[in-house]
């Protein structure tokens, strides 16, 4: 068994409108050292799956079934408590936007030294020189003056890197990173990137990278996994993703995705319409309204569910279109576009 | 930060004297509006048989007749320096801060504050402890069991809670608790014994006052606290608390009621504020002799020295408490710079 | 509690029917008499008991006796206080050169001497009255008290502006010297043309004017006798030097005050004092309904302002036969009524006056003051029953059941030339409740001949000094009716009606409690009874000056009061003193 | 540089906030009107509270009609019910079927007459005050916020010197010592229109910072700037494009201030400084029913109506306030 593994995950709301289904049936394994990103846009589900993982929404309105497996434990049917001691430990996360997800009201010492302590029993002192060491290793200078800032004295950049602190200092083995760099301007991006890929080698932690930003999961990721409607989509290396992908929603994040090599003055593809409702899903594959290539399923997509399935060595699909005619397309009508446009 | 408490002092000082200069206009006009001339006002302190001629002797002595802004620097000054007053066999030194003489008891009005002041204190402050403690955690347990049975049952009780006049709730609970004798448990009030006198009797007699009062402010805490709450157990940094692994009460206490509580403050500072300077209607109602039941003694009696003497240290508290709680602001979140 | 009350019942009736053979005479023995206070004592459990008797006699010293008041003195100083339950009160911290007994019922009308050794002797064809005073009367001080100090005491008096409250009937009677300011601000001058001190124990009043009954003035308030180095002026009501059998230990104005033993007060010269409690403890500004209810609960002893319970005790004691058993419902000499202002039109007009007095439905007025028990008896003319010279009349019988004549009512309006009512402005006390619900009954009760009123409330503080009282103002503001009240200063004529139908004592810059009776001829008739030295001939001009008044109708009558009063469950010689109206603070005692 | 479609960044919310539109029906093309009545709809608290408020407006409008229904006129007295030693109505509380709430002690008069006339004081003023509250703290908080530097901090600091009033002892005060005929009114209307003043020029600096606030934030907002861009004056913005925008919070602050106000003049009218008897009001009706506590039907009728008043337009407000502006929750 993997280190991390999830096998038919689905999270549910109930609200007055109606059941909303986050995540609907999730499945996917991680080892240690390995990157998964997760893709996909808002609504898709895919952070509802970080916290699912992390057990956040234990106690709340979510209904939660399937399985969670971590390092051999089932984190599903755990006891709350069970998994509070696994959180910031065994496993810890990363957020989006730093200045919000810190505490304005205390230091960053003494937030890292909250984590710190709560699952290791030492002394304030000890647990401060920790809380500077950790500081020190995510390259923020001066550590032992920083150590006493309050989150909104440290710039954007530096107060994602003291976040990213506080998530390792307890040597975490599953890193989830949700959003890392989102609210980050381009070249800070970068440095964090960068960052984050020296920090999980040093680590040896399995880490997920939760963006909607193809880009991001690019420069990381080992395996990605895209997210559509709570589904899994596409799933494959990054290679797979990159180089081949057969998912027209894949194809749709390909064309909005900016990247370094292309000229500024080129024209995104943005995919039409919007993410679809959690609580209607639509019929058959929750993505037809959107897709370009409906009409070639023979109707299908309307009526029928499409299944995830493998198209070649652990590449993963949920497509009704037939792979041959997926790869064609891929190669006539979309490769050349993005290339070109 | 010491610069910036001397710049509110200083404001603190303007406010109060642009506030006593309102207050002084308008219950020097509006009964010269009303018809009041200067002999009549004079009237009031020569007693009901004077002759007219004695009546506008007074009023000239009492300088009724200079324009109002010699008169109110005559008011102002009293407070500064103190003043002279001729009560019959001498003249009197009225020792700043003077407000000056009731018109019926002919007695110094800053003395006669001081005295009630205790009680509007011993009020004022029990009824915050109780409300505070109540409302903020009956606030804190329904947005932490939102939508439950408890809290919909505790934000109907806060919301008919903030919906009924205090006098009242002040009324029905002194018939209940105090008049009727099977469950006579309180003074009804009108009574009240110095805390340093007898602490037993002090809170014998507050009680009925205290719990009604905080009843209806617990109610608006109760709904402050569940609001920020809510707001608050929705930040990000909850989240991140909870996924460092602190236990929830942890998170709660320490994150979430830290961040809710700040505003709460502020609307704290400002009602003590308010408070202090007369319950107005829970002393009227519960016969307690504070300032506020001061007040409207010397409203009925159009006693005016009574009246500004009132409004000022009423509107004392209420400058007082808002300078406080904008320095607690600066400690309790160190976001705020002050400047 | 219940089972103590029905002991203490049963004792009281063995004792009733023990004195009833030697008790006999209507109210003819007193507490102060040498018989001891068994004589004339009453059964315990009889409505009105302390009417007639004293319930509880005893002579037990010792206890405290717990006093509350609704509202303060208007001031304790005793050459400034003007309330009937002040002076009732006052006896026990000042002794006054003359003074009403402590006795039960009419008895307490009768004058005994206190200071002074006898009552006055009048020379000069009443214009001279002087008193002897008794030797060996001391300040709480130990200061020996002499006839200086009750002249200081009047003088000082004199001084409105420091003493506001007080009356003025020295200040108006008195051969003061021209342009005298009282002994404040006119320190050096003379005074000897109006009082003269011959020797330390005599004092000698000379008037400007006979005056029969100076014996009354003789007890009011003013003579308590003031050290002069001891007074401060407006602030002497905080440290009262005592003459009296108590003095104050404690006194914070508005909250209350304590009463402990005078040990300089001498019992030998002091028959009419019993001073059986070791000391008073009095609260003022007390919620008023617990004052009842803790007198009925045996909490509290005297609701010291004497008014009678209030209108929610009146529902609690009334319907239950124990607690009715265990009140007094006396009739005082107080009138409340309606002044009728000849001055705004068309109550210029006596028959638009007459109207007025038609049309009321007097027993709505009634209710409206508290009904039979705490209201009081219907009135028809101004001088209350208990007053000699009061004689039974109903110049405008407002119907059978005395509840407006409304034919003879408009018959009025139209002989007043206006057949479709008028519309005026009636004015009343805004803190008093009762005004307000009168003058709402008047309100409703006038209304059914189209007489139309506005209602207007003014603080009772100026309601005579600046409103009501001031003619210009009522006047200019069509103020046509106004609620008044009047208890008699003294149970008599002249201290009844003097005040309220005197036209003279009318003053432009306001203050007299007359407000609408401006007759030459009622003047006349004042001067001439106040010369009058016959008591009977006397009585029989205040009858006539009660006629005249009715007669121009510038008064509508509307209760002689009476008051429910609850009788404290550990006090002893519980009584009613007719002078005041209410128990005779002087006797009571502690169980 | 996020993705087009990626509008709000993120999907993090444990609840979440995509539900709205149903279907994924775009919810463009409603106005905030519907949307606010659509949530307001569900909101079966608030709507009971505002049929409540229509209901007791149909009450003051009607009084005398209904009222009339009964044959009770609210000044009319009925001594022959008053049992004359206690001044209690005789039967206790007098509820009959031509009194439904009983009789007042000492004069009889019909308490459900009273209390129907009552809403009329009670609601004319309360909704009075709040307009000349809302007028003046919307005018100075929009002029405040909108022009900012000196403007704002003069108009900010009289807001601080109003708050620092003594508000109800200025207001008794002031109620107290005006006479009754001035400014050419006289009775009621002197009255009702003094107590509006009071109430009303005493609270608009709450209304008046909210506003502020909300115009500082709406400033910098790009429709502001663009309407400046096109050269639109300073009155024209503030009422064609800042006012639009403040009508939500301006509609809920209003919601939620009359009651206050409802509130201040029942207190005003205990304290005996409110409309002149025999006019009922509730606050007054209570305070005459304080002497009378014995007899509790009496200040249970007029405290329930204060109760009920307030409680409908809380519940309203709330309600309200919760579809305007889900966020202030």
């Amino acid at each position: 068994m993997s280190f991390l593994e999830l096998k038919d995950l689905r999270i549910h709301f109930p609200t007055d409108d109606g059941l909303v289904k986050s995540v609907d049936g999730l499945s996917f394994s991680l080892e240690r050292g390995r990157t998964l990103g997760i893709v996909g846009e808002s609504g898709s589900g895919k952070s509802v799956t970080s916290l699912g993982i992390l057990g956040l929404h234990k106690g709340g309105r979510a209904r939660i079934s399937g399985e969670i497996w971590l390092d051999g434990e089932e984190l599903v049917g755990a006891s709350q408590e069970h998994v509070r001691g696994l959180r910031g430990k065994k496993m810890a996360m990363i957020f989006q936007d730093p200045l919000s997800a810190m505490h304005p009201f205390y230091t960053v010492g003494e937030q890292i030294i909250e984590a710190y302590r709560i699952h290791n029993d030492v002394s304030k002192k000890v647990a401060r020189k920790h809380a500077v060491d950790m500081l020190g290793r995510v390259g923020i200078p001066q550590p032992e003056r920083r150590v006493d800032s309050y989150p909104h004295e440290f710039s954007g950049g530096m107060r994602q890197r003291a976040m990213i602190a506080m998530a390792l200092s307890c040597d975490p083995e599953l890193l989830i990173a949700d959003e890392p760099t989102t609210a980050l301007d381009v070249t800070v991006q970068a440095q964090i990137l960068d960052l984050m890929r020296d920090l999980q080698r040093d680590f040896n932690a399995a880490l997920i990278v939760i963006t909607h930003d193809l880009g991001v999961v690019a420069e990381l990721s080992d395996d990605i996994l895209v997210m559509y409607g709570g589904k899994c989509v596409e799933y494959g290396t990054s290679e797979d993703i990159f180089e081949r992908p057969e998912h027209p929603y894949t194809w749709g994040l390909l064309g909005s995705m900016p990247r370094l090599d292309r000229e500024p003055t080129e024209r995104l593809l943005p995919i039409k319409g919007s993410p679809p409702s959690l609580i209607n899903v639509p019929s058959g594959c929750a993505f037809h309204p959107r897709c370009a290539f409906e009409e070639r399923t023979a109707g299908r997509a309307k009526t029928e569910v499409p299944e995830l399935l493998e198209t070649e060595g652990g590449h993963l699909v949920r497509c009704h279109l037939t792979r041959e005619r997926r790869r064609a397309i891929w190669e006539n009508e979309i490769k050349p576009n993005l290339e070109a446009s | 930060m010491v610069t910036y408490i001397i710049r509110r002092l200083i404001w603190a000082v303007v406010m109060l004297t642009i506030v006593s200069i309102i207050t002084f206009g308008i219950f020097f006009l509006v009964p010269r509006l009303a018809g009041a001339t200067s002999e009549s006002l004079a009237a009031r302190y020569v007693g009901r048989t004077a002759s007219a001629e004695q009546v506008k002797i007074a009023a000239d002595k009492l300088g009724f007749n200079d324009p109002l802004i010699v008169q109110y620097g005559r008011f102002a000054k009293g407070i500064v320096a103190g003043a002279d007053y001729d009560y019959g066999p001498g003249v009197e030194h009225c020792p700043a801060p003077c407000f000056g003489y009731s018109f019926l008891t002919r007695l110094p009005v800053w003395p006669d504050l001081m005295d009630r002041l205790p009680v509007t204190l011993s009020l004022a402050i029990g009824a915050a402890v109780i409300w505070v403690i109540a409302g903020v955690a009956t606030g804190v347990l329904s947005a932490l069991r939102r939508g439950s049975l408890f809290d919909r049952a505790a934000m109907g009780v806060a919301l008919a809670g903030v919906s009924l006049p205090i006098f009242f709730t002040g009324i029905v609970s002194l018939v209940v608790f105090s008049y009727g004798t099977p469950f006579r448990i309180t003074a009804p009030g009108g009574s009240f014994t110095p805390f340093d006198e007898n602490p037993a009797m002090w809170a014998y007699n507050l009680i009925l006052p205290w719990i009604t009062l905080a009843f209806l402010y617990a109610a608006g805490y109760a709904r402050l606290t569940r609001a920020g709450m809510l707001e608050t157990m929705n930040e990000d940094y909850i989240r991140t608390a909870r996924a460092k692994g602190l236990s929830e009460r942890r998170v709660v206490v320490k994150h979430g009621l830290r961040g809710a509580l700040t505003p709460i403050l502020t609307i704290f500072g400002l009602d003590l504020g308010l408070l202090l300077g007369g319950a107005v209607l829970t002393e009227s109602t519960y016969s307690l002799p504070g300032m506020g039941k001061y007040a409207i003694d010397a409203i009925t009696n159009q006693d005016l020295p009574k009246v500004m003497g009132v409004t000022l240290v009423a509107a004392f508290f209420v400058v007082f408490a808002n300078l406080i709680v904008d320095l607690l602001y600066a400690v309790v979140d160190p976001r705020v710079r002050l400047g | 509690m219940q089972i103590r009350r029905l002991g203490v019942a049963a004792t009281g009736a063995v004792l009733a029917l023990a004195v009833a053979a030697c008790g006999g005479g209507s109210g003819s023995s007193t507490p102060s008499s040498s018989g001891g206070a068994a004589a004339g004592a009453n059964a315990t459990g009889e409505f009105n008991a302390a009417l007639t008797g004293v319930v509880n006699p005893s002579d037990k010293k010792g206890g405290i006796l717990k006093f509350a008041n609704g509202g303060d003195w208007d001031s304790l100083d005793p050459g400034d206080t003007y309330y009937g339950y002040s002076w009732n009160f006052i006896r026990l911290y000042g002794r006054s050169l003359l003074m009403f007994k402590s006795a039960v019922g009419k008895e307490g009308n009768q004058l005994a001497p206190d200071l002074a050794e006898d009552l006055g002797t009048p020379s000069d064809d009443a214009k001279t009255w002087t008193y002897k005073l008794k030797k060996g009367i001391k300040f709480e001080d130990g200061t020996p008290v002499t006839s200086k100090d009750v002249k200081y005491a009047v003088e000082r008096s004199f001084d409105k502006e420091v003493f506001p409250d007080g009356y003025t009937y020295f200040n108006d009677f008195l051969d003061w010297p021209k342009d005298y300011k009282g002994a404040y601000k006119s320190k050096d001058v003379n005074t000897d043309s109006a009082i003269e001190t011959p020797d330390d124990y005599t004092i000698v009043f000379h008037l400007k004017q006979p005056l029969s009954n100076f014996d009354y003035f003789a007890q009011l308030p003013a003579t308590i006798p003031v050290p002069k180095d001891k007074d401060t002026g407006a602030k002497y009501k905080e440290h009262i030097i005592s003459t009296g059998p108590y003095k104050f230990e404690k006194n914070e104005i508005g909250k209350g005050f304590t009463l402990v033993r005078n040990d300089q007060w001498d019992a030998a010269t002091d028959p009419n004092r019993k001073a059986l409690p070791d000391g008073y403890e009095v609260s003022t500004n007390v919620n008023a309904d617990d004052i009842d209810n803790r007198i009925i609960a045996g909490d509290l002893d005297v609701d010291v302002a004497g008014i009678g319970v209030q209108s929610a005790a009146l529902g609690r004691v009334l319907p239950d036969p124990a607690m009715k058993a265990n009140s007094d419902n006396p009739t005082s000499t107080r009138l409340w009524y309606t002044s009728i202002n000849g001055n705004v039109a068309p109550l210029d007009n006596i028959d638009c006056r007459k109207a007025v007095q038609y049309a009321t439905d007097k027993v709505a007025l009634q209710t409206a003051w508290g009904g039979e028990f705490s209201g009081g008896q219907i009135a028809t003319s101004l001088l209350p029953p208990a007053i000699p010279g009061h004689e039974d009349f109903n110049l405008y019988p407002p119907g059978a059941d005395n509840k407006g004549d409304l034919d003879k009512a408009k018959e009025a309006l139209t002989a007043c030339g206006q057949p479709g009512g008028f519309e005026t402005n009636i004015s009343y006390r805004a803190e008093r409740p009762k005004e307000k619900q009168a003058a709402e009954a008047l309100q409703q009760s006038l209304g059914r001949v189209g007489i139309k009123l506005t209602l207007k409330p003014f603080p009772q503080a100026d309601y005579f000094a600046l409103y009501a009282g001031k003619p210009g103002y009522a006047k200019d503001n069509k103020i046509g009716l106004a609620m008044n009240g009047w208890q008699s200063d003294w149970p008599d004529g002249f201290g009844f009606l003097q005040q309220i139908v005197d036209s003279r004592v009318i003053r432009d810059t306001g203050g007299s409690s007359n407000i609408s009776v401006r007759d030459p001829e009622v003047d006349k008739l004042i001067d001439q009874a106040m010369k009058e030295t016959d008591t009977d001939a006397r009585n029989a001009i205040w009858t006539q000056i009660d006629k005249k008044v009715m007669e121009d109708s510038f008064i509508l009558p509307n209760v002689w009061t009476k008051t429910l009063l609850v009788r404290s469950k550990n006090a002893t010689n519980i009584f009613v003193n007719d002078a005041y109206g209410m128990y005779d603070y002087l006797g009571m005692g502690v169980k | 540089m996020t993705a087009p479609m990626d509008v709000t960044g993120g999907d993090t919310q444990a609840t979440p906030a995509v539900v709205e539109g149903a279907g994924g029906q775009a919810i463009q093309g409603r106005s905030l009107g519907q949307i606010a009545w659509m949530r307001l709809k569900r909101d079966k608290v608030a709507l009971a509270g505002g049929l409540i408020v229509i209901f007791l407006i149909l009450v003051a409008v009607f009084a005398p009609v209904i009222a009339g229904a009964f044959g009770q006129d609210p000044t009319q007295f009925n001594s022959d019910l008053i049992d004359s030693s206690t001044m209690a109505p005789k039967t206790g509380t007098g509820i009959s079927a031509d009194h439904l709430f009983g009789i007042e002690p000492v004069n009889g008069r019909d308490i459900f007459s009273r209390v129907v006339y009552g809403a009329r004081i009670s609601l004319l003023i309360a909704f009075l005050a709040t307009l000349l509250s809302v007028v003046i703290g919307t005018l100075l908080g929009v002029t405040a916020g909108y022009f900012g530097g000196l403007v704002d901090s003069i108009i900010s600091k009289a807001m601080d010197v109003f708050l620092a009033f003594p508000i109800l002892v200025f207001a008794i005060a002031l109620a107290g010592i005006v006479p009754d005929t001035a400014f050419g009114l006289t009775g009621d209307t002197l009255r009702v229109s003094l107590l509006v003043f009071i109430i009303g020029f005493f609270n608009w600096p709450y209304i008046g910072r909210i506003i502020r606030g909300q115009t500082l934030s709406l400033r910098e907002r790009e429709f502001v700037d663009a309407a400046r861009s096109l050269g639109a004056r300073g009155p024209y913005i503030i009422f064609r494009e800042l006012l639009p925008n403040l009508v939500a919070p301006i509609l809920i602050y209003s919601t939620l201030l009359i009651p206050t106000n409802v509130l201040f003049e029942a207190a005003l009218s205990f304290l005996g400084v409110g409309v002149r008897p025999p006019t009922p009001t509730w606050g007054g009706m209570l305070s005459d029913a304080v002497r009378f506590y014995t007899i509790p039907h009496f200040m249970f009728f007029p405290g329930m109506a204060i109760f009920i008043t307030v409680l409908a337009f809380n519940l309203f407000g709330d309600g309200l306030r919760d579809a305007l502006d889900p966020k202030a929750r």
